[in-house]
């Protein structure tokens, strides 16, 4: 199971949680499980999302592996100017 | 792509000064930017803009226009489509008001004629009859429950009791138990703050050539930070498909975020359709203020606890920023990047972003971030004055270092921020003397830089010079830097490599030129693609020598057997090798398509001395020093140059720059006369010291530079000026009736 | 509207265009002489990027009428190198990097060799004071000061 | 739209008078150009004054200066005699727009655009300065503190146009200065302004002053009560006070983009005081 820090304003997808634990490999896995488990977090998640693993922000990148002890956060997508 | 060697690497041409590849054409005149081209047969486009800050539409009346001699083509909204995707049918609505005119100086119809006299003439004749509705500019108000709605169903799903459907957006971070945090603080400040929106000021206004063919096929020149998105953007407003639109980048006269969208483009494009001849459009400075840019106005609240030695205990932001008239979400940029700077053990940062009958937010230099990184740096200094503390020792003391959980939620890597504030501290500027009237501001500042989807094609010619094809305009020296990279990682002289910007149709695609990512990403695809190069140059030399691939190794320009046991040969040249290129195989190239992750967060530190004239208020930018991590610093001219840059737009935010709206709803000042960008004799020297703390997600170390250096003057002059007059400033700009009303009401 | 006809010099050749009575000198200079250097970057007189000389004064050429240059010598960006061989200013502003987008740059080369004509030796301020009406948004100007003093310092032969 | 350039004063009557529609004098352009390009005035004529005779001449007349109305800032701040004379009235008109601006702008254009905060006018209205002005009726001389009736409003009739401005001959110990607040350091127009003039007697006593005031009221206003403060003293703090109050009570400015009330109100008397030490210290006074 990877633990995934979810951001404040979607908490109400994951009943108030602040971290949720979903079992998956990569980011395409763990995006895909994250909308079967909390429903909720489609419309975001279908917006665009980027992840931090391990520090390391990444805009899409479904296939980078993730390993159980991994810090995984889930952000909005990134942009600059 | 890890860093090399650790971060040890010994650059040969990295880190050099070379003049940049476009110096010749740019000192000269003959550079081509938006508004240079021309085509046979070009017709002239203009634009007819809405008066109104908010109205329907009930009619357009175009048939005195259209009978005009010497117009070619009229449109309105009619003439486009309804696309798909949501966000496509907002730049389209943005570029042409389809029901509502949504602001003062929205698009309402467009014409194409033999000259731009007549196309100007032929605009006045269009008659448009609108219901003016009420209108909202202000954020706070357009917040509140009851407030004219700029758009409809366009509200968060879950709004709060009391909020508007104008608000869009919502956005919370942070980590920790508040309530513990503020029980533990000596000393509490709680502040709010106002930022004015501001143009990103670009001194070259859009300009495109459209060329529509009756075949369904579309050229389109134009100045853009990314032109991949721009011929997304036109073809789906179109309906073209996207093999159908080559889209060319002319030099780009600046952008700062402000040309990462579509503004005129699909106009131009639909006045060539309907006309069947190119049409040249080029926006007048006014329709550049009121249509294009600008960055978001903020409202925030701020609350910091710190104990009487200078930790913060817990901090806590509600940011509140209006993004025009379209959905506009980098209020996440200011929830998250606001205390990045600080190792917390309890922060929450909450975001809100809400329409107003302004023009939509572009992106603006680290968006989101400046204004937020404002308020927080303010009460952070109130703070240090209040308990007498140092400021730069209370930065060190929470600074954020590998390993922090930062406060938009990942642990942090290796990072640069400690550093730069002791460059800053050990620093002669911290320690000069000041006089009377005069104060001294710091800030730090953030940005976390993108990557993102990359295309580098690299070719060995056969006399042994080598081009470079990459797909992002070059803002500020990119071709240089890339050049650089491009000479280091083959061996061969800067000179021999020429880098040049490619069409849509030359490469795949290529993300925008923004978030600081172009020589960070850029960098690293041309870096793995020479080495795909160097890895056919070595296997077609081992071929001649008859030995293993694996045997052959490149340095400075030359293949060589790898030790004694490989044998014993001549190193061959690069130029050798590229002469017998078609003998040996073929033509050797090398590419690199990625969509690039790790790029490295940046910080810096602003230091900043000002005098304020107590009976004017004006205030005087004495000294200024920018410290900044760049990781590695590929060409520092340019590093320097996105530093000072940053900088002076920073401080035109703090000081002068502001949209002003009337009552009515229409912009006060769309003139550069009166928007007053900061000029030459309004700056002194902006010093620069680079730090580099190699970016662990980059062969050589690099981070983006060119956002950081915007986000710390705003609060560091703000600071600077509250500690001159003695009194905290909390609203942007400090303009001198601003400063001076305090001052006065201070007594 | 009649037409006008217009005989003058740029950059040293004779020339003749027919412009409209309102139309301004950089429009005559961008679209019907191809001299397009010079820039449009607000059209009153605001920013500079359309800077030339006029009979060797310093204009925007966005407040001249194309009307006024019969019988006067304009010079542009254009003519600002000798054949090959560039104007010390340009070759500074190469070398200092005192360019990034470039768009301001050939009003305030054009700007800067009009001050160095009248003040070969002037201060940081003077300089930062003469271009005051050269918009730049991507430098900061430090660079520009620094680029301008060093053309200077070359041309007095130092 | 025609474009004419006369050959003579007489011409350019003729060619003005005749005008049934919107007609404009073209010296400068700064002003004409930038409303040409704003749609703000379409005219049916422009007339071209450059090539009148002694339009674009600096001539000395009876101890003062005749400036012609075609004389840019430019040249007018190279005239070493003019700039020792009327130093005040000489670095108001070169405030105006950037060096480029400089190259081509009028101090007669600035007075004729009718704008209350017109950098030179303060200036020349403190130096007493006079317009001559050609028409269908022949030549007259007009005070400048007569041009200016409301903001874009001047008082020439039909057919006339300024063919120069005269700046009279003054004392020895006399000398001015004129201060404009700006946000920036350059390239705005005037946020309030103040144009004072002094004479001054041997022991350095304030003899004569005039004190006028920009971008405060519709027009540039000449205030008598603020030179009362001043004359008869050495410039001492008390008087100078009095002054900068006298100067913010005549106050009657607009809100707007480049200012408000209270600071255009307060900063006008800021301003006469610092010009008034200027001009006090140029004329050889000694505070």
């Amino acid at each position: 199971m990877v633990k995934v820090a979810i951001w404040g304003s979607l908490r109400s997808a994951t009943d108030g949680k602040a971290e949720v634990e979903v079992e998956a490999g990569n980011f395409k896995q763990l995006l895909d499980q994250l909308v079967i488990e909390y429903p909720g977090l489609e419309p975001q998640i279908k917006r665009g999302v980027s992840l931090a693993l391990d520090g390391k922000i990444y805009r899409d990148a479904w296939f980078t592996k993730i390993n159980e002890d991994s810090e995984v956060v889930l952000m909005p997508y990134m942009l600059g100017g | 792509m890890a860093l090399d060697e650790n971060g040890k690497r010994i650059f040969k041409q990295v880190g050099t000064r070379p003049a940049r590849p476009d110096g010749i054409d740019k000192v000269t005149g003959r550079a081509m930017y938006g508004a240079d081209a021309t085509a046979p047969g070009m017709l002239f486009g203009h634009i007819l803009r809405s008066p109104h800050a908010h109205a329907r539409i009930k009619s357009i009346d175009t048939s005195a226009a259209e009978a005009l001699s010497g117009v070619k083509a009229v449109i309105t909204s009619k003439d486009f489509g309804t696309p798909e995707d949501e966000s496509v049918r907002d730049v389209q609505d943005n570029c042409m008001a389809g029901d509502k005119v949504l602001y003062d100086g929205h698009a309402v119809a467009a014409v194409a004629a033999n000259s731009l006299a007549i196309a100007k003439k032929a605009v006045k004749l269009i008659k448009v009859d609108y219901e003016i509705l009420p209108h909202v500019t202000d954020v706070d108000a357009a917040m509140q429950a009851g407030a004219p709605l700029v758009q409809e169903g366009r509200g968060l799903d879950d709004l709060p009791a009391g909020m508007s459907e104008n608000v869009t957006y919502h956005f919370e971070f942070g980590h920790g138990d508040m309530d513990a945090g503020f029980a533990k603080a000596d000393k509490i400040i709680e502040r709010s703050f106002k930022t004015a929106a501001t143009h990103q000021g670009y001194i070259e206004p859009h300009a495109c050539l459209a060329s529509m063919g009756i075949d369904g096929k579309g050229e389109l020149w134009c100045c853009t930070q990314g032109h991949y998105y721009v011929r997304e953007l036109c073809a789906g407003i179109m309906g073209m498909e996207t093999s159908q639109l080559r889209v060319t980048a002319s030099e780009i006269g600046g952008g700062f975020g402000g040309k990462t969208t579509v503004f005129i483009e699909p106009v131009a494009l639909g006045l060539s359709r309907k006309a069947g001849r190119p049409v040249k459009l080029v926006m007048p400075r006014e329709d550049v203020f009121r249509a294009s840019g600008p960055t978001a106005s903020s409202s925030t609240d701020v609350k910091i606890g710190m104990t009487k030695d200078g930790r913060i205990t817990a901090a806590h932001a509600t940011f509140r920023y209006q993004g025009g008239a379209y959905p506009s979400g980098t209020v996440q940029f200011g929830a998250q990047s606001a205390f990045a700077a600080y190792d917390l053990d309890a922060v929450q940062t909450i975001g809100w972003s809400a329409m107003t009958n302004r023009p939509k937010e572009a992106a603006y230099r680290a968006p989101g971030a400046p204004m937020a990184i404002y308020a927080v740096e303010s009460v952070v200094d109130e703070l240090c004055q209040e308990l007498d503390l140092d400021p730069l020792d209370v930065r060190l003391k929470n600074s954020a270092h590998k390993g922090t959980k930062s406060s938009y939620g990942p642990t942090f890597d290796d990072i640069g921020l400690e550093a730069t504030l002791e460059a800053a501290k050990a620093h002669p500027h911290y320690a000069a003397p000041l006089g009377p009237n005069q104060g001294r501001g710091l800030s730090c500042g953030f940005w976390f830089n993108f990557g993102g989807n990359t295309s580098v094609s690299m070719n060995l010619n056969f006399d042994g010079t080598v081009g470079i094809t990459e797909g992002n305009p070059d803002i500020g020296g990119s071709r240089a830097s890339i050049s650089l990279m491009a000479a280091e990682e083959l061996g061969i002289p800067y000179e021999k490599v020429r880098t040049i910007v490619a069409d849509t149709n030359s490469l795949g695609h290529n993300d925008v030129t923004d978030g600081s990512r172009v020589t960070f990403a850029v960098g690293l695809a041309t870096i793995k693609a020479a080495r795909e190069a160097i890895k056919i140059m070595c296997a077609r030399v081992a071929k001649i020598w008859d030995i293993d691939a694996d045997a052959v190794y490149w340095e400075d320009g030359f293949a060589k057997p790898s030790g004694p046991n490989a044998g014993s040969f001549d190193p061959m040249s690069i130029e050798e090798i590229a002469a017998i290129s078609a003998e040996t195989g073929g033509p050797i190239s090398g590419h690199h398509e990625v969509n690039a992750d790790g790029a490295g967060v940046s910080f810096g530190v602003h230091l900043v001395d000002v005098e304020v004239d107590p009976e004017t208020g004006a205030t005087t930018i004495l000294r200024y020093t920018v410290f900044q991590d760049a990781g590695k610093a590929v060409h520092p001219d340019y590093v320097e140059g996105q530093m000072q840059g940053g900088a002076v737009q920073g401080i035109g935010w703090a000081l002068n720059e502001e949209y002003i709206y009337g009552d009515d709803g229409r912009l006060q000042n769309p003139s550069l006369l009166d928007y007053r960008i900061p000029v030459a004799s309004d700056l002194p020297d902006i010093d620069t010291v680079i730090l580099e703390i190699p970016n662990p997600g980059h062969p050589y170390g690099v981070r983006g530079v060119g956002e950081t250096g915007i986000v710390p003057p705003l609060a560091a002059v703000s600071n600077a000026v509250s500690r001159s007059i003695g009194l905290r400033m909390s609203a942007l700009p400090m303009s001198p009736p601003r400063v001076l009303k305090a001052l006065t009401a201070k007594g | 509207m009649k037409n006008i006809h217009v005989s003058t010099t740029i950059n040293g050749d004779p020339t003749e265009f027919i412009c409209a009575p309102d139309e301004s000198l950089l429009d005559v200079l961008r679209n019907r002489l191809a001299l397009t250097g010079a820039k449009e970057g607000c059209g009153t007189g605001d920013c500079g990027a359309c800077s030339v000389t006029v009979d060797g004064r310093l204009v925007c050429s966005c407040l001249v009428l194309g009307a006024e240059a019969d019988g006067v010598e304009v010079e542009t960006i254009e003519g600002m190198a000798d054949g090959d061989k560039l104007h010390p200013l340009q070759q500074h502003f190469i070398d200092k990097a005192a360019l990034q987008c470039g768009v301001c740059t050939p009003g305030i080369l054009v700007a800067a060799k009009a001050l160095l004509e009248k003040n070969p030796n002037p201060t940081d301020t003077e300089v930062r004071y003469w271009l005051a009406g050269n918009l730049c948004r991507c430098t900061g100007y430090d660079k520009i000061i620094k680029a301008v003093q060093s053309a200077a310092a070359e041309m007095r032969g130092e | 739209m025609r474009y004419e350039k006369p050959e003579n004063v007489a011409d350019a009557v003729k060619l003005l008078h005749a005008e049934t529609g919107v007609a404009r004098i073209l010296a400068g352009g700064t002003d004409v150009l930038v409303q040409l390009k704003a749609g703000m005035v379409e005219p049916d004529l422009i007339v071209d004054i450059k090539d009148l005779d002694g339009i674009k001449d600096i001539t000395p007349e009876d101890g003062g200066y005749r400036i012609g109305a075609a004389v840019s800032g430019a040249r007018l701040g190279e005239h070493a005699g003019v700039t020792a004379l009327w130093p005040g009235v000489v670095e108001g008109f070169e405030l105006i727009g950037s060096t480029q601006v400089q190259g081509r702008a009028t101090m007669v254009g600035n007075l004729c655009n009718g704008s209350p905060a017109a950098d030179s006018v303060p200036g020349l209205i403190a130096a007493n300065a006079v317009a001559r002005i050609a028409g269908p009726d022949g030549t007259r001389d007009c005070a400048v503190i007569d041009i200016p009736v409301s903001p874009g409003k001047i008082s020439l009739a039909k057919g006339e146009f300024i063919t120069s401005v005269f700046l009279p001959k003054r004392p020895e110990r006399a000398s001015d200065a004129y201060l404009r607040f700006i946000p920036r350091t350059e390239m705005d127009i005037a946020v309030a302004a103040a144009g004072v003039s002094l004479e001054l007697d041997a022991d350095g006593t304030c003899v004569a002053a005039c004190v006028a005031l920009g971008a405060v009221a519709p027009t540039v206003l000449l205030v008598d009560a603020a030179a009362d403060c001043i004359i008869g003293t050495k410039l001492d703090d008390a008087s100078l006070k009095a002054m900068a109050s006298a100067c913010s009570d005549v106050c009657n400015p607009i809100d707007d983009r480049r200012g408000t009330i209270e600071f255009r109100t307060q900063t006008a008397g800021v301003l006469a005081k610092r010009a008034a030490l200027i001009a006090y210290e140029r004329a050889g006074g000694r505070t």
